[in-house]
């Protein structure tokens, strides 16, 4: 359900420890540094907005969505507050509270930085496929110098190197939640589904995207979730 | 095709050229160009003129580049499978929108250290550079001797400006022309940096 | 001169072709050249006849030759002084770290392939290579006929230790002085890894 104001998330509140009322104040809140994110139980925020769920609602998707949306930044606020970037001195990081005007700022630096990384990445695309000429002459022999303590660091630093984790896995979330919904309404015109058919070609995000659909079909009454035994093959079944 | 050349034959201000500029992968500067070739400044514009002609894009399978401050001969990108397949090499994949960021860090704010760019950014940025410095479109320039440590201080290369085919810093937008002012307004609202407190700045969510 | 190129433009046989030689230092077979750009025999003999009017030795400081059983691009010997002037005056460029870590790998743990430096690495290095190979610095001393494909075994030159000062190997501080024990191990472990051929290299992508 969408307000008049056009914010789909204005009429959730929460109750926490450390904060009550409405969510978006919460949010407005942990940006002015007025709330330290780490005493925000995320999960315990998930359950609350999944409880608060108006029963019968039909038209959810945008307000969860919206929920996503907010829930994964502070997520990716908590994990980058929990492993701070060095700032530029290389010394203590964050220690006094940064106002709204310093936060401004610095998000005004990255967003300048982030369309000149626009342009760059144009410019780069319309460069690909010049190669350069191969018929460099070789240095006359003896012109070469080889910096031999260069090349002993090169070797320290290649042979202690930690392997990367793989990523592989780590693809980029392709389809929208709504995508999803559609395609698990579409799947159930032809009957119960199990969820594990369902999410087969599905890499790991995307099934958990497909999950998040499938919960606010389930609020929406479109669908029922069987699963007969706990951690047992879950079915989804038109309501 | 291999017949006699004249010796005494004095080769033309292009010719001389597209022979230096054959032998160089990197761009060659006007001033090495009229070292290597002994031309003067209007030898050196008459030749580089010819070049442009005989190795103009709409018809030429190499092309004169002029980038990085320098000049170039490479290979049209229109003919850039053709070169792929005979070298059995993919065309290098774009970079990610991170590596983007970091250039323009480097490009724009530059140059800074690894820790000047992670705070930029709001993430540790060292793997993005480590990538970066591989593909030689990073450099160290020298070191910040007033941090502790004498970190590395990290600059665009001439390989990046060749490969963005600028010839400069200039060829790129001003920083404080990409962001509008009416956008720079907006973003100071959203977080009450124009001191709002009673009402909660509208449409955070979407803000994050 | 580096104007917009048309991509529906399809080039001709004569832009093809020179485009394939301009990247290769190397005679390029007539069998080669149609593989890799697609032409039939009359699309390459037709495209040749125009290169040898655009490379004549008579007008061009690039010529077409025809040697060792294919074709290459080369400098018009008339122009011979002012490319021995640009390889006198144009100082090497220096090695990146990227090419400093292909040369310790090869000195350290070579003969070894591209793809065992490559898994050491953790990045594709073939580009670097093929640099370290144009400038000598690197050499294929044998092939792994273990492997399928017998991939080429690269080691360090004589032009390497005479870069470095140094006579030998034995000049060089001995591997386990520079690196533990466990760390080692891990580099071995790799490079295991690497000769098993279900194993591609990893981290093409590595952070971006």
């Amino acid at each position: 359900m969408i307000g008049e104001s056009g914010r789909a998330l204005e009429g959730f509140t929460v109750e926490l420890d450390v904060y009550s009322g409405p969510y978006e104040w919460l949010l407005a809140l942990i940006l002015r540094d007025e709330l330290e994110i780490f005493e925000v139980p995320l999960r315990e925020l998930v359950s609350i907005y999944l409880d608060s769920k108006p029963e019968g609602d039909l038209n959810t998707l945008e307000r969860d969505t919206d929920f996503a949306g907010s829930a994964a930044a502070l997520v990716l606020l908590k994990s980058r507050t929990l492993a701070p970037a060095p700032d530029e001195e290389g010394g203590e990081t964050g220690e006094e509270p940064v106002s709204p005007e310093q936060l401004a700022e610095r998000l005004t630096a990255y967003l300048k930085v982030q369309r000149g990384a626009e342009a760059i990445r144009g410019r780069l695309e319309a460069n690909r496929g010049f190669y350069a000429s191969a018929h460099a002459l070789r240095p006359r022999p003896g012109r070469l110098r080889l910096d031999r303590e260069k090349l002993l660091r090169a070797a320290r630093s290649t042979f202690s190197r930690l392997t990367d984790p793989p990523v592989e896995h780590l693809g980029p979330i392709t389809v929208t939640l709504q995508e999803l919904a559609a395609l698990i309404r579409s799947s159930l015109a032809r009957g119960p589904i199990s969820y594990e058919d369902l999410v087969r070609d599905m890499d790991r995000l995307n099934a958990a995207v497909a999950f998040a659909a499938a919960l606010s079909l389930v609020h929406e009454g479109r669908l029922a979730l069987h699963q007969p035994e706990p951690l047992g093959p879950l079915t989804l079944r038109p309501a | 095709m291999t017949g006699p050349i004249k010796d005494d034959a004095v080769p033309s201000p292009a010719a001389l050229l597209e022979a230096v500029l054959l032998v160089s992968s990197q761009p060659v500067s006007a001033a090495a160009l009229r070292t290597a070739t002994g031309l003067d400044e209007a030898g050196l514009e008459d030749g580089l003129g010819q070049l442009g002609v005989k190795y103009a894009p709409e018809s030429s399978g190499v092309v004169l580049r002029n980038v990085a401050g320098g000049y170039q001969l490479a290979t049209n990108p229109a003919c850039a499978a053709a070169v792929e397949r005979f070298r059995e090499e993919a065309r290098p994949t774009p970079l990610s929108s991170a590596a983007n960021e970091v250039l323009s860090c480097a490009l724009y704010l530059g140059p800074l250290t690894r820790g000047a760019i992670s705070a930029v950014r709001g993430v540790n940025s060292d793997a993005v550079v480590r990538n970066l410095l591989e593909r030689g479109l990073l450099a160290e320039v020298g070191a910040d001797e007033e941090s502790p440590g004498s970190p590395a201080l990290l600059g665009v290369t001439e390989e990046f400006f060749a490969a963005a085919g600028a010839g400069s810093r200039a060829d790129f937008p001003p920083l404080d022309s990409l962001v509008g002012d009416e956008e720079l307004a907006r973003v100071r609202e959203r977080l009450g940096a124009a001191e709002t407190p009673a009402t909660p700045p509208a449409g955070e969510a979407e803000g994050l």
